[in-house]
């Protein structure tokens, strides 16, 4: 009970203890944003310093050089990691869905209604490699029969940014976005296949997890509780305050506001701390279908004991709010 | 006879870092088609400036330089120049070195021609076991005298020489002044063909030639005049006509009175130089 | 080569003033792009730049000063000339991509404050890198130059080692190293280390023999042949290799500047080449670009006084 | 400095062989990691090297190359008795980022039809931007260089464009350019182009005056300057440039290759450092290291012949 | 007195690509202490390389060349040179270069005696004005006296001097010839301290110089022997002892009947030498 105090009278900053978070340049971090600027690591008594990286090798480098407490890792690199051996526990969620796919408006016959994933047949897509919309793509295309090579060529780039500046080509047709992208992709005359969040297959697909190192999470539960009570209550704020919540993310992301917010509301993907084991041992079974990795135990690398315990006495100190209980509910279902 | 070369009122000074360092002042003479002078002075008296300036390497500070009457922009077809440093181009062998020469100065030779007049050149030289060596496999005087070669298989109407003969022990050294004597008089024998030209053709023009030496009896042995060069800076301290008829011999001309009447001459005024500068 | 006092006609007629004159002559023509072009911010870019090189030409007193100035001048003029043209006024590149100079100075100038400390934060860690990587790769490569038999297989392990991409060795540096600037400062470090190492070790092996020899002959101890012959006459493609160096160190400032930090030219550009703000990119480069010039500019100044023997 | 036939003793008393043993003699050591150590694969590795060197002291004539490999394998040696130390024997450095020797071996030869694929792409593309760059670069640094008034402004000119890092312009060029492939060669091309047009400009600058008035003197035109004088006057200088552009093209063959491509030594090293399989990295750096080794190798000897005038 | 340097049955030969070029062959002769000796032979036939070799720049290809009794391993500090090729280092000034040398050579010197002692060496060649250029500035007799200078403040025990003269003029020449000779009797004035000993101290040990040189009337002067090389491959090919009594005076050595004898003698050997191989 003694956190509901914790919440109350913030600690002077000598008693606060160092938490270092590692993350990328994406809106999909955005409970990471916003209990930095909303004060929320403070109220737990953490001294939360945000670093900026640019890929999950990094990331992972710094969990395991114990540089890091917690890195917001892409939840197909997380698991890769994992499988070779990386000793790294996933423990919460970050973001989840978010990718759509586009196409040349050209190449849709008429009467297409989103969704229809068959006009991909015989097309070149440009999709990035060891991404969740790359596994999504990939699944979709098994799901309808598609071989790879010969009924639909996929093309590997480095990042989204090159990706999407491949549908100026003529040899790339249709292209994974993320979704500030669908939305400038539409503006820009391009037709959008679909959005994940709205096929069956995806539903909670996870795209970012929460990771830290599994020594560390072992010794020091209560640090890892009290971030992830932050992420939590960012959550909540998120939820409740868009605007507020659009300036935080805009501080770390420099994207046009609108952008921002269409990315963060566009209804497309939600950013929530869940670690949504389900979704995530699922894709982990499709990951290690589609060759990505070799299997291994993902049980030994996931904790839902952190979340559990941290949702639990936010929802002792606060019984009667709605979004704490609602979190509730979908744990309880999806774990 | 017309002037083949005027220098008129020449002075070159050199760039030292915001310095100006004055080598040659007020330079005035003037060369006839087909004469050989030799400049002597003092070393730093500024010859091989001079030489520079006519071969177009160095642009004068002021004064006037031209060769046939057209003022002296740059190197042109119509002179070959020997270095004091032997400048040969390492990359090439002594064989290459001297055909890249010929190519330049003569391009209607055909490839073959050109190969075999730089061989025959070599050879005259003295060289013809060492026509496929590198400059570095050759020894000093080795690679002065590839120089020479190259300079005298161009075939040009003017011929720039600044030492030519330094590094050359005194043998080869008759040899080669000989040579250029035999070539400077159009004498052409049957390996020396001239460029552009056939054989059978009358004796051509002589050539005009500046020659820069330190050794007294070669420039009296070799010219038609002599000019030498006082030091500090470099000027012009005393012009000498070589009246002796040629073709010389070396051994008769050394004694008779004339000879050594104007060596002692110019011993004198050498000294006398030597005295009012060091 | 003498050097006169430079003619008013050489002083100021120079095709650049022209080619100023054509690129305000070119925004009298209407936009054709729907964003905001604005023109205005590059038409007092580029009156800037004629300020400054008329007063250049007016108080210069070096011919070859002068002509540098003015040849990169005129080249920046031809450059913004087709760039207008391309963009605000013809729309035939993709707006998207290129945006019309005017946006890319508007944005520079909004951005001036993030940009002044990116300047500086990276300005730090490559002058930390660099000149460790100078320090330690010169000797070091004399060193083995000169002992040729490691210089042989040094030359091998040197290039093998030199090749390997970032990608790789910063998650080893994350690890190993104490904080994450000490990682960027090691990636400008190995960028302009094996560079710098390899031209070293090339001038060593391509002194001249005259020159060793006759350093032998008066019989020289070790380091004043090092750094008293073999460095002075290698000097010219030691200048190769730091130049090399420093164009790779900013090449990889954007993977070095991408670990831990939220500073720095290269984080500005790669962030926003991941979040495809084109301008800013284009902003960034030419801030890259410009302190890179600056840099080279005083390396020159530098070189040319060590070579001033030279001629 | 006169060649007399190798004795005995310096044919096969070298420290490399006793490295070979006192790497055998490690393996005796119990492993102390948790996973396979594959020590097996590593010991035949060295095996194989030893025996080569045996067969190549046994054979070689030139004592220079004699010492040249040795130098090398007993660097390889020493790295591996090291890298065995660290990972299998005493487990000193994290099992996931160093994975043991013999790991890495095992995890070459599953690997090794997608290696050679992997090889023969990336030689493709390599060569062909390479190539595309000196041929342009080389030939453009002569006469840029030559051309002193453009060669000054251009050092800076290039300089500015040669610091441009490739995730600015691959964008550009994958929107700009007919393929993918085009755009991966672009990328190499530009990788290697300033840097051999850095090194060629910077030799041509440095050419003795001596060489060049003797040239003048010779009055030839400019082609034969530039080609037949300038050109091997200042080719160690352009091998400089070329070596370097060789590295740096290999550092971005992991930005290139993610272009569309489907394999590629830059892909497999940039793939499975997305995935984390430190291994596989491993492998992939190995493999561009001894591919990079073994053109630099054709390069020394295409050099030493080209400069045998030098001594 | 004791051999200084001892040569015994050394061969040369350089590699040139897969084959070897064989540039000395069967040279023996010793030097005693003290003794100044002249090496003449035509263009290319090894002075050069054995100069190289005694320097301990280039090792026997087979035979024995010691100093001292101590085989030679490479360059030692009782040696200096001055090579053929003036080799100066360009990116030092004049001063700079003697300076070097002299530092390397004795370090026993203060810095400030080092600069004062080259500053005197530099006048005694006749460059006072161009202490502070570097040799690109220099003319090339300037460059050679300035390497000329470096070796003489060095003052080793052994001179090894591959013409040094040779880019020189006339009076330069003298001058010169004249400085080197006052060196190598030890005599001392008042500028050339001798290294690491006081003024006060008797008349040191004269040094023992090999002398390269093209110049017949040179070595007469200067040797004490004359060693004459033949070409193809490089031998020796007579030894001559010079006799006159020192100090020589050039003018009036030149009148003695000796002196034309030997010269005669020297060139009628040079030139049979000469036909056998030309
Ligand atoms: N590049 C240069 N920069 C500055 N001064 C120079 C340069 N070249 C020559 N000088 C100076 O100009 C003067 C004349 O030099 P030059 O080479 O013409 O002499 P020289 O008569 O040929 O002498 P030598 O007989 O020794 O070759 C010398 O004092 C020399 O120091
Ligand atoms: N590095 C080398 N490689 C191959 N051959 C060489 C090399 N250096 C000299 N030679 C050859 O050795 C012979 C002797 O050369 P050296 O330089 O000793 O002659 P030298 O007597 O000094 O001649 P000079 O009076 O012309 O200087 C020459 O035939 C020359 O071609
Ligand atoms: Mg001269
Ligand atoms: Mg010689």
């Amino acid at each position: 009970g003694g956190k509901s105090e914790s919440q109350s009278q913030p600690k002077a900053p000598s008693e606060l203890i160092p938490f270092r978070l590692g993350h990328l340049n994406s809106t999909a971090h955005l409970l990471a944003f916003v209990a930095q600027e909303e004060g929320y690591f403070k109220e737990e008594g953490l001294a939360a310093e945000l670093t900026q990286f640019s890929s999950a090798a990094e990331l992972a480098a710094g969990l395991e050089s114990n540089k890091l407490d917690v890195a917001f890792i892409g939840s197909v690199p997380a698991i890769t990691f994992q499988a070779t051996g990386h000793d790294l526990t996933i423990f919460g969620g970050a973001m989840t869905n978010g990718h759509g796919y586009v196409i040349k408006s050209e190449l849709v016959p008429a009467g297409f209604k989103e969704g229809d994933v068959s006009v991909f047949k015989g097309r070149n897509i440009a999709s990035v490699k060891n991404s969740v919309q790359d596994y999504e793509l990939l699944v979709l295309l098994k799901n309808n029969n598609f071989t790879i090579g010969k009924d639909v060529n996929v093309v590997y780039f480095n990042n989204q940014t090159e990706a999407y500046n491949a549908l100026q080509s003529k040899e790339i047709d249709a292209v994974s976005v993320y979704s500030p992208y669908a939305s400038r992709a539409k503006s820009e005359g391009y037709t959008v296949v679909y959005y994940c969040n709205e096929k069956t297959e995806f539903h909670d697909q996870p795209c970012c997890r929460q990771v830290a190192s599994t020594a560390a999470l072992k010794a020091n539960p209560a640090l890892f509780q009290a971030a992830e009570r932050a992420f939590l209550k960012a959550y909540k704020f998120s939820q409740e305050n868009h605007s507020k919540t659009v300036d935080d993310v805009n501080k770390y992301i420099p994207l046009a506001r609108d952008l921002v917010e269409y990315e963060v509301y566009g209804g497309h993907s939600i950013s929530k701390p869940d670690p949504d084991k389900h979704a995530t041992v699922a894709l982990k079974e499709g990951v290690v279908n589609f060759g990505y990795t070799n299997d291994y135990d993902i049980d030994l690398l996931y904790n839902t004991a952190i979340y559990k315990a941290a949702l639990d006495e936010l929802v002792k100190a606060n019984p009667n709010d709605r979004i704490y209980s609602e979190l509730v509910t979908h744990f309880n279902q999806y774990q | 006879m017309m002037n083949k070369i005027e220098v008129d009122n020449l002075s070159v000074s050199y760039n030292e870092g915001n310095k100006r360092f004055t080598a040659l002042t007020g330079i005035s003479f003037t060369v006839q088609a087909g004469e050989f002078i030799s400049i002597i002075g003092s070393s730093g008296c500024g010859k091989s400036t001079l030489l520079n300036v006519l071969g177009g390497l160095i642009a004068p500070s002021s004064g006037r330089v031209a060769i046939d009457g057209i003022p002296v922009a740059g190197p042109g077809k119509n002179r070959s120049m020997v270095f004091q440093h032997y400048s040969l181009f390492p990359w090439m062998t002594a064989r290459n070195n001297v055909v890249f020469g010929i190519k330049h100065a003569a391009t209607k030779l055909s490839g073959k021609e050109i190969v075999s007049r730089a061989n025959s050149f070599l050879e005259k030289v003295g060289l013809e076991n060492f026509k496929d060596k590198f400059p570095a496999q050759l020894s000093g005087g080795m690679k002065q005298r590839v120089a020479i070669a190259r300079a005298l298989a161009m075939d040009t109407e003017i011929l720039l020489m600044d030492e030519p003969f330094g590094a050359v022990d005194a043998k080869n050294r008759t040899l080669l002044q000989e040579l250029l004597l035999k070539l400077w008089e159009g004498n052409s024998d049957d390996t020396i063909f001239p460029i552009g030209e056939n054989v059978s053709q009358p004796p051509r023009e002589r050539k005009t030639v500046v020659f820069i030496t330190h050794d007294i009896d070669e420039a009296i042995l070799l010219s038609d005049r002599i000019i030498m060069f006082a030091n500090s800076p470099g000027r012009i301290f005393k012009e000498l006509e070589v009246h002796f008829p040629r073709p010389r011999s070396r051994s008769s001309l050394v004694q008779t009175e004339e000879y050594t009447k104007l060596r002692n001459e110019l011993l004198t005024l050498f000294y006398k130089d030597f005295g009012s500068n060091i | 080569m003498t050097e006169k006092t430079i003619s008013i006609k050489k002083r100021f007629l120079r095709i650049c003033h022209g080619l100023f004159i054509v690129f305000l002559l070119i925004q009298l023509f209407p936009d054709k792009i729907s964003k905001e072009s604005f023109a205005y911010y590059s038409i007092i870019f580029a009156s800037l730049l004629e300020i400054l090189i008329l007063a250049v030409s007016l108080f210069t007193k070096k011919e070859k000063s002068l002509n540098l100035i003015i040849d990169i001048v005129s080249f920046v003029y031809v450059f913004l000339i087709l760039w207008t043209l391309g963009t605000a006024k013809f729309n035939i590149l993709k707006a998207s991509f290129f945006p019309p100079p005017g946006a890319v100075f508007e944005q520079a100038l909004r951005d001036r404050g993030a940009i002044f400390v990116n300047i500086r934060t990276s300005l730090g860690i490559v002058i930390q890198g660099y000149f460790l990587a100078l320090v330690i790769a010169i000797p070091l490569g004399l060193f083995m130059g000169w002992s040729i038999r490691t210089g042989n297989a040094a030359t091998y392990i040197s290039k093998f080692l030199g090749s390997i991409p970032p990608v790789v060795y910063i998650p080893y540096g994350i690890a190993l190293l104490p904080t994450f600037r000490s990682v960027s400062v090691m990636v400008i470090f190995l960028a302009s280390f094996w560079p710098a190492l390899a031209g070293t070790m090339s001038g060593v092996l391509n002194v001249e023999r005259q020159i060793i020899d006759s350093a032998k002959s008066l019989n020289v101890h070790k380091a004043s042949m090092l750094f008293q012959i073999i460095l002075p006459a290698s000097l010219p493609q030691i200048f190769i290799g730091c130049n090399q160096g420093l164009s790779v160190s900013f090449i990889l400032l954007t993977s070095a500047e991408m670990i831990g930090a939220r500073s720095g030219l290269g984080y500005y550009v790669k962030n926003f080449s991941d979040l495809g703000d084109y301008t800013r990119i284009i902003v960034g480069v030419l801030v890259i670009g410009i302190v890179v010039t600056v840099i080279v500019f005083f390396f020159n100044k530098l070189q040319s006084f060590l070579l001033r023997w030279k001629n």
